[in-house]
């Protein structure tokens, strides 16, 4: 297609202020809506949507929120995994204690708590600064494992202290076969990554980025690094929790903390490192590299039909994901959302060079 | 020039404390109002290190403010101590009569001083149009929610402030770069987008640090014509910190002098000029 | 009060296990600014090989004598740590040179996934026993002080002296040798030290090795107790409090803070732990850590920081 | 630079395309009844994992090698799970559908069993979880597709306790005795707690539990605490390294070996032989089955799989604990299939669906265990849909420093306490579930 921007005059702020002020950007990514929203549900297969699609959109929703903390303010942390569970534990709580609490009032309530928790275990940031704040959230990771599994109130006195939900519905409408899951996760995130990109272009977005880039200075101009940091918190976190409750409702139906370890926070964290810092969009492709690579490496030998021993194949996934992350932070630190942008200014300029 | 500084001994000794008469006679030319900014007796220490000793200057209404000094005399702790920045042991500062026993940034910054850098402080990640837009935060209200949903009071604000920092870019004559990240720009360009940020803020009281430091003659002259414009146009009061006395000379109407952390000096350009300790603090050095 | 002195010497030796891992995490973020998340997997993998060769090495060289074979399983792994320590530099860190913490934090979890797929496939996913001739059974001490004694694991008492010793020797190693200095001068300042002719290269490879070695020693100690297997990679996150309850720069934060951590955890564990069910001690050395941060958010012996403009 | 990172970036969008066509193709073949095994070969559990994923294999392997069931051939893949749940469900989605769809699952992790369970109604395939998963479905009304045959968790938990009142002399014994649970922090390690905590209250012995965080190494402080309240016996509730570091802290705490008793998770030879000496005296409960060198079946593995270089795993292995827990497991579901195929047809190709109702009629008598080589290895299993679970039966067995032998018979689970417990926590399974119960003609279906 021509990728061109000639010709197009913004004769106002307001259209200069577009996420997407170049046309040929718009159409596309309305395109990939309705594909999205009305191509896969029609074509996918059902393995498609249960072992890759389903995961993709919420861990994508998750890494999105965690991009927010990260990416945006510059406050790293090593515990998503927690705000994640508290999000699907709180909803869970709302479901089974409030008789016929709506779906989505739940999983929002649940985003609520995470938010409560966040901000208690972001005020440290306000003292603490780069990885000595990592101890900080792993302290919730390991904290909220504990609790989870502990208290048995949480898990409505389960006898294994596993939880689990069914008979989902929304306004009537059940969600259960998996292009119905699908399509709920698909609402959900792109409602949020519309709200999420709206907050980071406005003056709160540069409020975060400011004290991310420049603390002091941004002091200076008046900006309070804890109302930033806070809200950051805040805001990553509910996003988190919210889709820590989709995680565990739509997803798995049936969890146990394990299913929020610090490996999941980890695999956030390589999502959004390797997808992009400080781009909505990278939180998406981050989430599509780590949720694919691994079932592609554990596929290969079979596609090829030259099945090789499972102890190695696993091995061999293990190392080249590894090698990978390496090789990306080597080639590109900035992560596939920079390669996407510079793919695009060459194609802007394309057949010149410059 | 050691003759030059004993013949000048004597007269300058007064020029040591207070504004002298000639000063006050300058300033009243310019028609240079009220005190704004009153610093009595700072001393700061980082540990041991004693940055700053009993520095006593006050800074009047639309005038351009100067503070001198060689390199690691403490110019700029004096600016973190007016920006709140630092917390001085002892002394205290006031703005328009108001005194704070701690000051903190966002009050001084609601006050309407603004800043700029020595070491390039700018926001790397984001483009020109963005640094400055933050420099416009005091001025946006909207709240999480209104943002979150956009459409409405956050889009008409954002827009609103938009037209005020295309007025600031226009005036800087960096249009071109709009949409440039600031990392990527040359660092005279940097330095004007610095100064964009603080305009943005809309001040009263602009504390520039070093605005010339490592620029070319035409970046200065750039920037001293900058400088003027806003100290006229918008009658904005000036602090100016510089090591490079010349450009001072021309460019302020009172000079203060720092070295070593002590004042040992205040007053006109011209009497500063003449005062000896301020030779032999520079020149000595120079030689 | 048996009881009581019993958990604190528990804790304390637990406690001198960690400094030792955390040992290697302070002196590869002095020498490069890395936090090196890998250690762990370091740890791991040492321990794999050692486990392995001392296997190997009568079947294949045939040499009987069990301490010679251990002594010859050691070489073996310390050689393969510090050839590893140069591969990583070469491909890994010598092309992130100044790239931020987090950059730097990222690619030595991407190690960890690699070393902990790479071992395993060279060495094996069982667990092994290994062997270097440490005691099993417990020592009762002051028998006739508090009745059933005081109990102290004879194998926890060597490893702690072995670690102790360990950390005697390379903070020695740091202050006195040439090799040390030109460390220490890196981990001021690279650029000065680079300008002085320091070859930081080098030196990056000198630290790893170190690293390399004291998770080799670590890994032995932790693998004779535990057996070593994939677990063994998780004992990073024990140290994790540790360094940073003592400060990311500091040899002796590492020592005092791992005590500080063993004792809490241990003492939390059996008389705190019991009123909520037991099963607190991980987090409650994270939450310690936390409080220790907000009074001194540098830790222990940390450098502080101060914002300059 | 650039340009290489526009190739790098057209890299990734091959990536998702290949992951596109990355769906299992259910290419059409002579029906082979598909069997897809679930196994850890990597990370923390794998030392226990690897035995009984190849135990399983090879026994899939022998079915061929005699000429599969009544004729129809097993293909079967494997896939890493790492005991992880995301991961073992992945695999679930994988391979059900793969090779004409699979016959049955066999999770081997509690926590994968818990999400598989979700799952399976909908898919309509059945669960076997040998000796593990959740105790409430051995009740078929609700579980419809779980078959928790030969134990749960639960049997293992009374049969011990009956165990040492026996050892005591007698139930009254046992009162204000001490028995302290050391237990996997997990939904697998909590599962026997309501039951000990309900036989305690029967017997008034003091029941109290340990935690121990995932994977185990980390057991000073619960062994410190051991020691202090010195309990009279430690059941043992652990999974892969946690085992072998319990016996390790117990020796170096000085507690008796001979007083703790492991579940049949922590009773097999990865659990001891890195220890030593030290483990001599450790006890262990036997899901029906020990080591088994001896057994008929063991001598057709060693002669028709490896004795043709098919062996999955190292020859010793062959025989031990898990292996012959693996070898069991894949046991029950193939004789699922032949029971299913006594109804549906000789000879052809069973249905998940048509499986399933073969597990629910299960009657594998002495006589079939004998004829299948099984004789001395297990008791007889018959299943009804009342009961998936089909025998409650255990021994214990002592780890003697070189291999484990038989300490007690037969002891049989008390039906009237698990029953109660298993129907009350099914109920509310349902209940949360909103499901609703198995009429009595569903059953017949």
């Amino acid at each position: 297609m021509l990728y061109r921007e000639n010709g197009q005059f913004k004769t106002s702020y307001r259209a200069d202020q577009q996420i997407f002020p170049i046309v040929q950007d718009r159409i596309a990514i309305a395109l990939l809506l309705v594909v999205a929203a009305v191509v896969i549900p029609w074509t996918a297969p059902e393995y498609l949507f249960r072992a890759i699609l389903i995961p993709f959109l919420i861990l994508s929703l998750a890494a999105l929120g965690l991009n927010i903390l990260v990416g945006y303010c510059g406050q790293i942390s090593l515990g998503t995994g927690a705000f994640m569970a508290v999000g699907a534990y709180a909803a869970y709580n709302f479901t089974v204690r409030i008789q016929g609490m709506p779906l989505i009032v739940a999983l929002l309530l649940g985003g609520v708590c995470a938010t409560a928790i966040g901000v208690l275990f972001g005020i440290p940031s306000l003292r603490i600064k780069g990885l000595y704040l990592a101890v900080a959230t792993l302290a919730a990771q390991f904290f909220t494992d504990w609790a989870f599994l502990r208290i048995k109130w949480f898990t409505n006195d389960s006898l294994s202290g596993s939880v689990n939900v069914g008979g989902l519905q929304v306004f009537g409408w059940p969600i259960d076969t998996p292009v119905q899951k699908y399509l709920f996760c698909l609402a959900f995130v792109v409602v949020f990554a519309l709200l999420a990109k709206n907050l980071v272009r406005g003056h709160l977005g540069r409020e975060w980025m400011a004290i991310r880039d420049m603390d002091v200075a941004a002091e200076v101009i008046g900006i309070r690094p804890v109302y930033a940091k806070l809200t950051a918190f805040a805001v990553s976190s509910f996003i988190v929790g919210v889709a820590g409750g989709l995680w565990g409702f739509v997803h798995l139906g049936s969890w146990e903390p394990a299913a929020f370890s610090i490996d999941r926070s980890f695999q956030l964290l390589f999502m959004v490192i390797i997808g992009g810092l400080g781009s909505i969009m990278g939180s998406f492709f981050g989430a599509a590299f780590i949720v694919v690579l691994p079932i592609i490496l554990d596929n290969l030998p079979y596609w090829f039909d030259v099945p090789i021993d499972t102890a190695l194949a696993s091995h061999l996934t293990f190392m080249i994901f590894g090698a990978l992350i390496v090789f990306f932070l080597i080639v590109e630190p900035h992560g596939i959302a920079r390669l996407w942008s510079t793919g695009k200014e060459k194609l802007r300029l394309w057949p010149f060079p410059h | 020039m050691s003759l030059v500084a004993a013949s000048t001994a004597a007269p300058a000794a007064p020029a040591v404390e207070g504004a002298p008469e000639a000063a006050v006679a300058t300033l009243a030319r310019r028609g240079i109002g009220e005190v704004v900014l009153e610093v009595k007796d700072i001393s700061l220490a980082f540990g041991g290190v004693k940055a700053l000793t009993d520095i006593s200057f006050d800074v009047r209404e639309h005038e351009i403010r100067a503070i001198i000094g060689p390199n690691g005399a403490g110019k700029s702790s004096m600016l973190n101590c007016i920006n709140g920045v630092y917390q001085p042991q002892k002394g205290s500062i006031s703005l328009r009569g108001r005194t704070f026993a701690h000051m903190n940034p966002r009050q001084v910054a609601e006050m309407g001083v603004a800043r700029t850098f020595q070491s390039l402080a700018l926001f790397k990640g984001m483009s020109v149009l963005d640094n400055i837009m933050a420099g416009r935060n005091l001025k946006m209200k909207t709240n999480l929610f209104q943002q979150a949903i956009r459409w409405g009071a956050a889009e008409r604000e954002e827009t609103a402030n938009r037209r005020v920092v295309e007025g600031i870019i226009d005036f800087l004559e960096i249009q071109a770069y709009r949409k440039t990240p600031v990392g990527k720009m040359p660092y005279g360009l940097q330095k004007r987008v610095d100064l964009g940020r603080a305009l943005a803020m809309e001040p009263q009281v602009l504390l520039l640090d070093e605005p010339m430091a490592g620029m070319n003659v035409e970046e200065k002259q750039d920037m001293s014509r900058f400088i003027l414009d806003v100290n006229d146009e918008f009658g904005t009061t000036i602090v100016l910190i510089e090591h490079d006395m010349s450009v001072v000379m021309d460019l302020s109407d009172r000079v203060v002098v720092l070295d070593y952390g002590k004042k040992i000096g205040d007053g006109t350009p011209a009497e500063v000029r003449h005062n000896p300790e301020v030779i032999r603090a520079y020149l000595g050095t120079a030689h | 009060m048996g009881a009581f002195l019993e958990t604190l010497i528990g804790g304390l030796m637990a406690g001198m296990l960690y400094s030792l891992i955390a040992l290697g995490f302070v002196l590869i973020f002095k020498a490069s600014g890395v936090f090196n998340f890998a250690q762990g997997a370091m740890v791991l993998f040492a321990a794999l090989a050692m486990a392995r060769f001392a296997q190997w090495v009568p079947q294949v060289i045939g040499v009987q004598d069990k301490l010679l074979a251990n002594a010859i399983a050691f070489v073996g792994a310390l050689a393969l740590m510090i050839v590893l320590a140069w591969l990583i530099e070469r491909l890994v860190l010598g092309r992130l040179v100044n790239q931020e913490g987090i950059t730097l934090l990222m690619a030595t979890l991407g190690i960890t996934y690699f070393l902990d797929g790479f071992g395993q496939t060279l060495f094996g996913s069982d667990i092994y026993k290994l062997d270097v001739g440490m005691p099993k059974d417990p020592l009762f001490m002051f028998q006739n002080v508090f009745q059933g004694g005081i109990l102290v694991s004879k194998e926890d008492l060597y490893a702690a002296v072995i670690a102790a010793a360990l950390v005697a020797v390379l903070s020695l190693f740091f202050q006195k040798t040439a090799t040390g200095r030109a460390l220490r001068a890196v981990a001021d300042d690279h650029q000065a030290a680079q300008s002085i002719g320091i070859p930081l290269s080098r030196i990056w490879v000198i630290v790893w090795s170190v690293a390399g070695f004291v998770a080799l020693v670590a890994g032995i100690i932790w693998g004779s107790k535990l057996g070593v297997q994939f677990s063994l990679g998780l004992v990073a996150l024990k140290a994790l409090p540790v360094v940073i309850l003592g400060g990311l720069t500091s040899v002796p934060g590492a020592i005092i803070g791992g005590l500080i951590i063993g004792v809490g955890e241990k003492l939390s564990e059996v008389y705190v732990g019991p009123m909520f069910g037991g099963g607190i001690e991980i987090w409650f050395a994270y939450v310690l850590a936390l409080l220790f941060l907000l009074v001194r958010p540098q830790g222990l012996f940390g450098e502080k920081i101060i914002d300059r403009v | 630079m650039r340009l290489n990172s526009i190739r790098m970036a057209t890299a990734i969008g091959a990536a998702l395309l290949a992951a596109v066509a990355a769906t299992p193709a259910a290419f059409a073949q002579a029906k082979e009844q598909f069997f897809p095994v679930l196994v850890y070969r990597t990370g923390a559990y794998a030392p226990n994992g690897v035995p009984f994923a190849n135990g399983y294999v090879d026994y899939l392997k022998l079915v061929n090698a005699q000429g599969g069931i009544n004729g129809v051939k097993i293909s079967f893949e494997e896939c890493e799970t790492g005991y992880a749940t995301d991961k073992g469900v992945e695999c679930y989605e994988r391979l059900k559908g793969k090779n004409g769809g699979a016959t049955l699952f066999q999770p081997l992790s509690t926590g994968i069993t818990f999400a598989l369970t979700e799952k399976a109604p909908g898919d309509k395939i059945p669960l076997i979880t040998a000796g593990y998963g959740r105790s409430e479905s051995a009740d078929g009304t609700v579980f419809k597709w779980n078959f928790p045959l030969a134990g749960t968790y639960w049997v293992a938990a009374d049969v011990l306790v009956q165990y040492l009142a026996k050892k005591e002399g007698g139930f009254d014994k046992l009162k204000g005795k001490k028995i302290t649970l050391v237990y996997h922090d997990s939904p697998y390690g909590k599962e026997p707690i309501p039951l000990l905590q309900e036989r305690a209250k029967m017997h008034g012995f003091e029941f109290n539990s340990i935690p121990v965080t995932h994977p185990g190494v980390e057991q000073k402080a619960a062994w410190l605490q051991i020691r202090q309240n010195r309990p009279d016996y430690v059941l043992l509730w652990g999974w892969g390294v946690m085992n072998s570091t319990a016996i390790k802290e117990a020796v170096a705490t000085g507690f008796p070996r001979d007083k703790m008793y492991g579940v049949w998770w922590a009773a097999a030879e990865p659990d001891v032989k890195d220890v030593g000496d030290g483990a001599k005296g450790y006890n262990g409960l036997a899901l029906q089955h020990g080591a088994e060198p001896n057994s008929r079946v063991v001598k057709e593995v060693l002669a028709q799989v490896h004795g043709k270089g098919q062996g999955t795993g190292p020859k010793e292995e062959v025989g031990q604990v898990l292996y012959m827990r693996g070898l069991m497991s894949a046991m029950l579901g193939v004789e699922g299939v032949r029971r299913a195929q006594e109804r549906y047809g000789k000879g052809k190709w069973m249905s998940p669906e048509q499986v399933r109702w073969g597990l629910e009629n299960l009657t594998l008598d002495q006589k079939k265990l004998d004829a299948l080589g099984f004789a001395g290895v297990m008791r007889p299993i018959s299943t009804s849909c009342a009961d998936h679970m089909g025998a409650a039966w255990a021994r214990v067995q002592t780890w003697d420093g070189s291999k484990w032998t038989f300490t007690s018979d037969w002891l049989q689970a008390d039906d009237a306490i698990l029953r109660p417990m298993v129907r009350s926590a099914a109920e509310k399974y349902a209940t949360e579930k909103k499901l609703s119960k198995r009429t009595p003609e569903d059953c017949q279906t």
